[in-house]
């Protein structure tokens, strides 16, 4: 059985979602969501175990060898990137029950289950399949069970920014769709590993090029890479509160993670970076996404789109990292797929407990909750440093190796912005953190602490930011070893 | 116990005792009384480190390993000891002070206060036990924020204000340019550690390593080499304990510390004194030096003078290491002691002149000499002390950073330390020549008699200005740990 | 006439560009979306023409017999690319049905005129 | 639309041939142009005619929502069940080689269940999200 985990890990919670429709009731469909979820984290774990014990893992689906087959293919990159997912959604997934009910209609309940199970399953199955129409093909589960969870926000925005957020992700989908179906024009084959054999017989030709365009547009698009970022702010802000901190944490990096592998592992980095200079494109854009970002975060009044323009601009730091195309600027990105997910987990579980109570994410509703709620705002306050870059925070060790792979090259302005951006982040999470605690209550009526289903998960997410802050080499190890496979630099 | 432990001791001792006292919230006395046992028993474990590293012993222990190479981790060397010393002999003398003030000001929150006053004191001891980089950078944030409520402690919008101005400089020097340096370094060196005779030696050119020391010293925000010293007068907001423990010695002093180690520990003397930008940085803090004198002239608030004091002090320090050789760093290392004793006397005195008398400025003080004799009379021998004249220990520390100019050839910076003297004689000594020869300003209510603060302050003041004294008379334990720096 | 031979590529670009244009030209959701699936057929039709072999019939091989066949895979490819593109335009207006019963109206403009007010 | 006798009439004829053709997409699509996706639709279509022309609340009599939102979850849950099914019976995932005693037949077996599973799903879905539209606007009037 254990030889089956990598397609069990995708199946399962495949199978959870209908089951979670059937059920038809909120508690049993959360049990199923939770039973997804944590069998989901627990094969990640698995996996990830054996790929650093004894190398890449392959699986054919139906015993159909590849090319032919449609294979899943499991190294250091994507066994973390599963992690980061599967671990989220372990966290997010006990959180959800309580804000759930809160939030939502309770005959929607299940089929809101369904959807999330599914969206997981999505970003599972693009995780580890190494075809490369699987991708897409779990692409538009993940993304059209996300516009369903993103629509059911209480706020009737949520339907425009869902429909936003519907049109630019099928615009991104179909760039990508065509890239893929460019390559297979060049090639015949679909393989992930089989195409990076035969695009360098072909990549003279000029529909190499195109295809390369069309899904690096497609793919922006996806993790919203400065200005291909507008559909995020809304989604982020008007989704329910468990929503935005799952996709949040998850969505945007395993776009990042399909970034990294039709460049790296199927270009091929001398190609992407050598022939195409897609870094000359990717460093402008992630410089100007920290910066502007950060400076539109600080000056949001809506606490939940706060969080999200600083995500844009978190993004431009994995997008930074990557697009130095050095192993320590890829350890550096990578990593910060990791991080990031830990700490913005927390910030949006502590701004959905605000939620929760207030049922207000604006500055206003957080007027003195650092004394109502203070292990909410504690929460926050914890996982806002780690965003800031505080050291023994993971956010510190990010930053650390981005500037090390600025420096490496020998790149000051690289460091600098890194450095400013995290200044920026000071500025904007003091603001929040200034309302909470010195201005005085404006509601009429105190608000008590948040029940514990919601502080639990919360604190895990930070004391996760705190323990891998301070023991980084788990992490950083894997990050280190994902870059150098998708360098291809011997180990 | 083993040396190695001490360490952690007295980094996890405060902490324990912020715990104590967030348990005992509901009984003020009890909660008390949990501060000062801690602080004895905090001073107690750190003196007894003194045998050890006297007989050169050098304890060291991870904590944990970040990445490899990168490692949280304290070592006790002697002038991480000497400062520990001064830092934890005074948290006894300031939490008697502050129970007297804190009580008698009627402040709000003070077991928030207390709680935060340990934090801080914690991270002071994590700093100076430090064994790397890394670490002493993590301590020195851990201590920026840890005093941020601490400054921001009256909630008012001038306390969010100057809470800006605090975390904004602090925050942007350490992480702008601190953090830049040391990932730097980390670079060049393969190591953050700290090692006698730095790590730096032959990794880079000249000027390389002149841009890398640029960045070090004013990257230390804490250390207030203008122009990044605004922090420090609008922490002043912060009740007077805090000033007089962290804005005269905690805080402050980890900065000027952390200068000296990276002078020390990080470049070596030998390499400091051939970078072209050493000189330059030199002067940079003997003009910090006066103007920040100048600056305290137009101070009438009396917290205010001594904070731009302070940064005025400060810059000794920072000179001292930057001379780089001995002498220099003898005196700058002195200086921290008895600085220390004497600037936190000064920040008793304004508190206890705030809480008896409910008088802030210094012109409104004339006169009150009359009133608190002990209080002025200790505000006098302090000042002595600062300035650098007997019967008072700042001789000793000006003294050496006189001889460290000489030697290194400076006679310039040695006019201006002379300079410097004369301006703090004038602006410090105003302060009890008005209050005890002038008269009492119109409309001052004056109550007749004398009328002391509370006891536990005004012992607390004449302690330590006892302590300037005996400096003077006993320089010797402090000389001897510095000079056991520059021999190694 | 080397031009006309790709005709089938133009016609994707032709299609292409009708969608995408009205995509982003149409204030009124449904006109978007119906732009948004104008613009998918023509990957669809780019996929299917890319699989297509002059003479070639459907890749059933009879005992004994040669034919010539269409490259099957493309075509089953894009059938999971239309049942996704019917999917999200269901979703799409699904969403535009919501969208007009929270707001009573589909035009883009006109919702943010209200959204503005709030 | 009770009144469209031609229409009525014409349903009614219609309506079982599409389903058997329905029917014949399916079964012979492992040798023939066809399968579960068609076919599906091609259910759906027959009961979206029905409802049409009798309406929706007859519809429902003849196929509770019930049943078309089980079918829908039921589909997804027959076609990754036969997946779980290779694996317990120790092939790969989707390896239809060990249904059956010879490969063929396994093959054969295999690709009905998937297409069975795959119909049901395609069917419901496509049900529900006519019902979804059309029974919007009842509610509100």
């Amino acid at each position: 059985m254990s030889a089956n985990l990598p397609v069990l890990l995708v199946v399962v919670p495949l199978l959870c979602a209908p089951l979670a429709a059937l059920t038809r009731r909120p508690r049993p469909a959360w049990g199923v969501a939770m039973l997804a979820a944590g069998w989901a984290f627990v094969v990640s774990i698995l996996l990830l175990s054996r790929v650093l014990a004894q190398g890449t893992i392959s699986y054919h689906i139906g015993d159909w060898a590849p090319p032919w087959g449609i294979e899943y293919r499991i190294d250091e990159v994507n066994a973390f990137v599963v992690l980061i997912v599967s671990g989220i959604a372990a966290v997010v997934t006990p959180y959800a029950r309580r804000s759930v009910e809160r939030e939502i209609d309770a005959t929607r309940i299940p089929l809101f289950y369904t959807a999330y199970v599914l969206c997981m399953a999505g970003l599972l199955g693009i995780s580890v399949t190494g075809d490369v129409f699987n991708v897409f093909v779990f692409l538009e589960i993940s993304s059209l069970s996300a516009y369903a969870l993103i629509a059911q926000g209480p706020d009737r925005r949520a339907l425009t920014a869902s429909y936003q957020y519907l049109i630019m992700g099928s615009i991104g989908a179909t760039f990508i769709v065509i890239g893929i179906g460019l390559m297979y024009v060049m090639t015949g084959t679909l393989n992930m590993a089989d195409l990076a054999q035969r695009l360098p017989m072909v990549d003279a030709n000029r529909t190499i090029p195109v295809a390369f365009a069309f899904l690096a547009v497609g793919i922006s698009l996806k993790l919203a890479l400065f200005p291909l970022h507008l559909w995020l702010p809304n989604a982020y802000t008007y989704a329910p509160s468990a929503v935005t901190a799952f996709i949040a944490s998850t969505a945007t990096k395993v776009a990042v993670y399909m970034l990294l592998r039709f460049f790296f592992t199927i270009f091929g980095a001398a190609f992407a970076f050598d022939v195409m200079h897609l870094d000359r494109v990717l460093m402008p854009l992630a410089i100007i996404a920290i910066v502007t970002m950060s400076l539109s975060a600080i000056y949001q009044v809506n606490v939940k789109r706060l969080l999200a323009y600083s995500s844009i601009a978190q993004i431009g730091y994995m997008i930074l990292g990557i697009s130095l195309a050095s192993v320590t600027g890829l350890t550096a990105g990578i990593l910060h797929l990791f991080n990031h997910a830990l700490m913005k987990g927390g910030l949006f579980l502590a701004v959905g407990a605000v939620m929760y109570r207030t049922g207000s994410v604006r500055l206003r509703a957080m007027e003195g909750l650092g004394r109502e709620m203070p292990w909410t705002m504690a929460a926050f306050v914890l996982a806002g440093l780690s965003l800031i870059g505080v050291p023994l925070t993971v956010g510190f060790v990010s930053k650390w190796y981005l500037v090390l792979a600025g420096l490496e090259k020998g790149w000051w302005p690289v460091a600098a912005v890194v450095l400013v951006g995290s200044l920026l982040a000071a500025i904007y999470i003091w603001k929040v953190v200034e309302v909470a605690y010195f201005r005085e209550r404006s509601r009429e009526e105190p608000v008590r602490e948040a029940p514990l289903a919601l502080l639990l998960p919360m604190w895990i997410l930070v004391l996760a930011n705190y323990y891998f802050g301070m023991h980084a080499d788990l992490t950083v190890g894997v990050a280190h070893r994902a870059a150098q496979v998708l360098m291809g630099v011997a180990q | 116990m083993s040396p190695e432990w001490t360490a952690a001791v007295a980094v996890a001792l405060p902490l324990l005792g912020g715990l104590a006292v967030l348990a005992l919230r509901r009984w003020p006395n009890l909660r008390e009384s949990a501060t000062l046992v801690t602080a004895v028993a905090l001073f107690f474990v750190v003196a007894s480190l003194l045998g050890p590293v006297r007989g050169g012993a050098r304890p060291e222990l991870v904590l944990f390993e970040v990445v490899p190479g990168i490692s949280l981790a304290l070592q006790v060397e002697p002038l991480g000891l000497l400062f520990a010393l001064v830092a934890s002999f005074l948290w006894i003398i300031t939490s008697l002070y502050s129970i007297g003030y804190m009580r008698s000001h009627h402040e709000s929150h003070q077991t928030r206060f207390y709680f935060f006053f340990t934090v801080a004191i914690s991270a002071a001891m994590g700093a100076a036990f430090s064994a790397n980089l890394f670490t002493l950078f993590a301590f020195y944030e851990v201590l920026t924020l840890g005093t941020y409520p601490l400054v921001t402690h009256h909630g008012t919008d001038e306390a969010r204000r100057a809470g800006r101005v605090y975390l904004g400089i602090l925050l942007s020097t350490s992480i702008g340019f601190q953090l830049l340096a040391i990932i730097w370094t980390w670079l060049l060196a393969g190591t953050v550690a700290f090692r006698p005779g730095g790590i730096l030696t032959g990794t880079a050119s000249a000027g390389m390593l002149s841009v890398l020391l640029v960045l070090y010293v004013f990257g230390v925000g804490k250390a207030a080499v203008m122009p990044f010293h605004r922090w420090l007068p609008a922490a002043m907001v912060a009740p007077t304990p805090v000033s007089a423990l962290l804005h005269a010695v905690a805080v402050v002093k980890v900065g000027v510390f952390t200068i000296l180690k990276i002078a020390i520990y990080v470049f070596g003397l030998d390499l400091l004194r051939t970078l072209p930008a050493t000189p330059w940085l030199a002067w940079a803090a003997a003009a910090t030096i006066i103007l920040a004198s100048l600056v305290a002239f137009t101070k009438d608030n009396l917290k205010a003078r001594l904070a731009y004091s302070t940064i005025s002090q400060l810059s000794y320090i920072v000179l001292g290491a930057l001379l780089a050789n001995s002498m220099g760093v003898i005196g700058g290392g002195m200086h921290i002691a008895m600085h220390a004793f004497g600037k936190i006397t000064l920040f008793f005195v304004a508190g206890a002149v705030m809480v008896a008398a409910h008088e802030t400025e210094i012109s409104r003080m004339h006169g009150l000499g009359r009133t608190m004799p002990i209080t002025f009379g200790a505000f006098f021998v302090a000042s002595l002390s600062i300035i650098g004249v007997p019967p008072a220990g700042g001789l000793w520390s000006k003294w050496f950073l006189g001889l460290g100019t000489l030697e290194a050839g400076q006679k310039g910076l040695l006019a201006m330390l002379m300079l410097s003297s004369l301006l703090s004689l004038v602006y410090l000594l105003e302060v009890p020549v008005k209050a005890f020869f002038r008269p009492v300003p119109d409309g001052a209510e004056r109550a007749p008699g004398i009328r002391e603060a509370p006891w536990p302050m005004v012992l607390a003041l004449v302690l330590t200005a006892a302590a300037t004294v005996g400096l003077f008379l006993y320089p010797e334990p402090v000389f001897d740990l510095m000079t056991m720096v520059v021999a190694q | 006439m080397r031009i006309l031979g790709y005709y089938n590529y133009w016609v994707v670009i032709f299609l292409m560009m009708v969608g995408f244009y009205t995509l982003i030209s149409r204030g009124n959701l449904v006109k978007k979306l119906v732009g948004l699936t104008v613009f998918q057929t023509s990957v669809f039709i780019l996929y299917i023409s890319m699989g297509k072999i002059e003479g070639g019939t459907a890749p059933i091989i009879m005992q004994g017999q040669h034919v010539v066949y269409s490259n099957p895979i493309p075509h089953v490819l894009i059938l999971t690319g239309i049942v996704v593109g019917i999917a999200t335009t269901a979703v799409g207006l699904s969403l535009v049905v919501r969208i007009k019963e929270a707001y009573g109206t589909i035009e883009e403009d006109e919702i943010h005129v209200q959204d503005d007010v709030l | 639309m009770s009144d469209r006798v031609i229409l009525r009439i014409g349903a009614k004829v219609l309506i079982p041939f599409i389903l058997i053709f329905a029917l014949y997409v399916q079964f012979h699509g492992d040798f023939g142009p066809g399968g579960g996706f068609q076919a599906g639709v091609i259910f759906a279509a027959a009961f979206i005619l029905y409802a049409l022309v009798y309406g929706l609340e007859n519809a429902d009599r003849v196929l509770p929502p019930t049943v078309v939102y089980v079918c829908a979850a039921v589909g997804v849950m027959i076609y990754a069940g036969t997946g779980v099914l290779t694996l317990f019976l120790g092939g790969e995932f989707l390896d239809y080689n060990v249904l059956a005693h010879a490969p063929e037949h396994g093959q054969e077996l295999g690709i009905m269940l998937v297409e069975l599973g795959v119909v049901t799903t395609v069917f419901g879905v496509m049900v529900a999200v006519f019902h979804a539209f059309a029974g919007r606007g009842r509610v509100e009037r």
